[in-house]
């Protein structure tokens, strides 16, 4: 079975999502099926549009779109949560699916972490 | 002895976004092991968990906390390993 | 009895000492499976977790040194305790090998803490029974 | 010029227990600034704030926010140091 | 006008709160005057009956008791945060005013700051 | 003109490179005050903040080195930083004395920066026209 890696927290302002996203590469590196679930105010790694050189940080958006390449299962995200930040699905980056984060969630996965 | 589908560690004092996330993503079958600062959240989580709630009593101690302790198992360090070991899955929030 | 079948742990730690209270929880969460029978296959520090490792860390002495009580924790053990070489780096946390590599002034890593890639933490997930993490609190 | 009783520069995601703390206690004549994740809470704060709403405009384009823009006046770091020597307090949350 | 530093974060958990502390103490010890605020989680510091060797971490309700001493002029609770966690006035410890947390109470001193 | 008056400026940060955004703001609105005609007086590290005048970090080339470019601006503009000296011995900072002190193996303090007391943060307090603080984020 397959391991979930949730991030919750914004990108940019701490560095906890970029070594969430570390692990998940990690695994699909060593052929773990791995899914990254974006909660939280974690959805905003998913924004399009991001222009991260104005506070000279690489755009998580290009890592994000390599996920499928490295052999990453899926990037979901919480549909309320995305709601709750205005995030409509054409604001959202492509190969995103949107999913409800409730206990049945968990239950598709052998393993779930945080990195931190 | 019963058992855990999912155990849930949380750390987090139920003003993080994590504490109310994790009581609402626990399923009934699950448990939720409450320590550090999730300890203070005994009240708050005894009303609403919908899983079997316990709690660490060395966290407990150091803050000084009982209230709401009559709805959670207190247990020690050695109980805590063997809930992660009759777990399915231990998650850590 | 089910009880007594002995299980493998592999523990990650991401929180720091002195900012949280993860590296505390981690021992005694360590030193409980040993006592109940079960071993302890690795530590891995995450993160700021990282700072575990440091050879520099000087708590007042009326505090509990985390490194060192971790460091002799270890070796009373056997256990290997592993640094997230792309979280110590950025953090300041070196080895010799990095010291030289990066032409730094000193290295700073406690023994017998090493630094290794998420590969040892990838292994340690697929070998260990559980992997339980410690993250920093509120 | 418009005069600033306090200003407060708020950096923590409107999910952060802070980020509501700090809009409840700012008053009619302070200003409240967001910078970094706290930008995040444009929509959120443009709704709620007593005050005058600012927003850093390097961290808005890093994340790609401008949803609540229309309510909130858009700064850089050159005003934002102005602001600071106008107010006669400021507060970091 | 004094100095107001916020403790917000609840003890042991973290070492946020003790380095307020040491602000509030080193302002003292320079004779400025200062007073403390304990407010959302913060205010679990202000509860009677700690025990935190068993965490092996030092007692924060001692370093607490000592303030008066130290010259800090006051420890303020948020009232409604003391509700939420609990608190009634003889579970604090002595000392503590209980006051409620809003943009007035600001206004009473020069500075205000939070530890990190 | 009101607009033209020289403020002096305290800054202190509380997060930590890596960990948080605060370093970079801090920077970006220390260089804003000083185009603008200010000065800073002081840049006070406190709690996780001390680990930004560590002279291991190694960042990867293609980030920005926030240690070394803050080193690079106080120099520039002769402003002193200081590391609370509390917060940086609990987290493994320490300059040659602490060393010798301790008996450690090694100092890695980033030069300009200092390690002090807090009296340090007090004193910038009552001489600087404004103190602003740079936390941590979530």
């Amino acid at each position: 079975m397959s391991t979930l890696i949730v991030i919750d927290q914004p990108p940019y302002g701490s560095w906890a999502g970029r070594e969430a996203l570390d692990m998940a590469f990690s695994l699909a590196a060593f052929d773990q099926p791995v899914s990254l679930l974006f909660c939280g105010a974690g959805v905003n790694w998913l924004r399009k549009g991001q222009e991260p050189g104005t506070i000279r940080q690489k755009s998580v958006e290009k890592n994000l779109a390599a996920a499928p390449i490295f052999g990453v299962e899926a990037l979901l995200a919480d549909g309320d949560d995305c709601n709750r930040y205005g995030l409509e699905a054409e604001q959202l980056l492509d190969g995103v699916t949107v999913v409800q984060a409730d206990s049945q969630l968990f239950t598709n996965y052998s393993h779930t972490a945080f990195a931190g | 002895m019963t058992e855990i589908q999912t155990l849930h560690i949380l750390n987090k004092s139920p003003e993080h976004p994590r504490f109310a996330r994790c009581l609402s993503m626990a399923g009934p079958e699950d448990g939720i092991l409450l320590i550090e600062n999730g300890v203070l959240g005994l009240g708050a989580a005894s009303a609403r968990a919908s899983g079997k709630l316990m709690v660490l009593a060395p966290d407990m101690a150091a803050r000084g906390v009982n209230g709401g302790a009559e709805s959670a198992e207190i247990i020690d360090y050695e109980r805590m390993v063997e809930l992660t070991t009759r777990a399915q899955q231990v998650i850590s929030w | 009895m089910q009880d007594s079948t002995p299980f493998s742990f592999t523990l990650v730690i991401t929180g720091a000492p002195y900012s949280s209270q993860a590296p505390q929880s981690a021992l005694s969460f360590a030193a409980a499976a040993i006592r109940a029978g079960h071993r302890v296959d690795r530590v891995f520090l995450y993160g700021d977790g990282v700072q575990l490792a440091s050879a520099l860390a000087s708590p007042p002495s009326d505090e509990p040194h985390w490194p060192r009580e971790w460091s002799s924790f270890l070796e009373k053990h056997g256990i290997p305790g592993v640094a997230c070489i792309a979280s110590a780096l950025r953090r300041g946390l070196v080895d010799e090998g990095e010291q030289k590599r990066y032409e730094l002034t000193a290295s700073n890593l406690l023994a017998p803490f090493t630094i290794a890639g998420l590969g040892e933490w990838v292994e340690g997930r697929m070998s260990s029974s559980r992997t339980v993490y410690f993250h920093g609190s509120d």
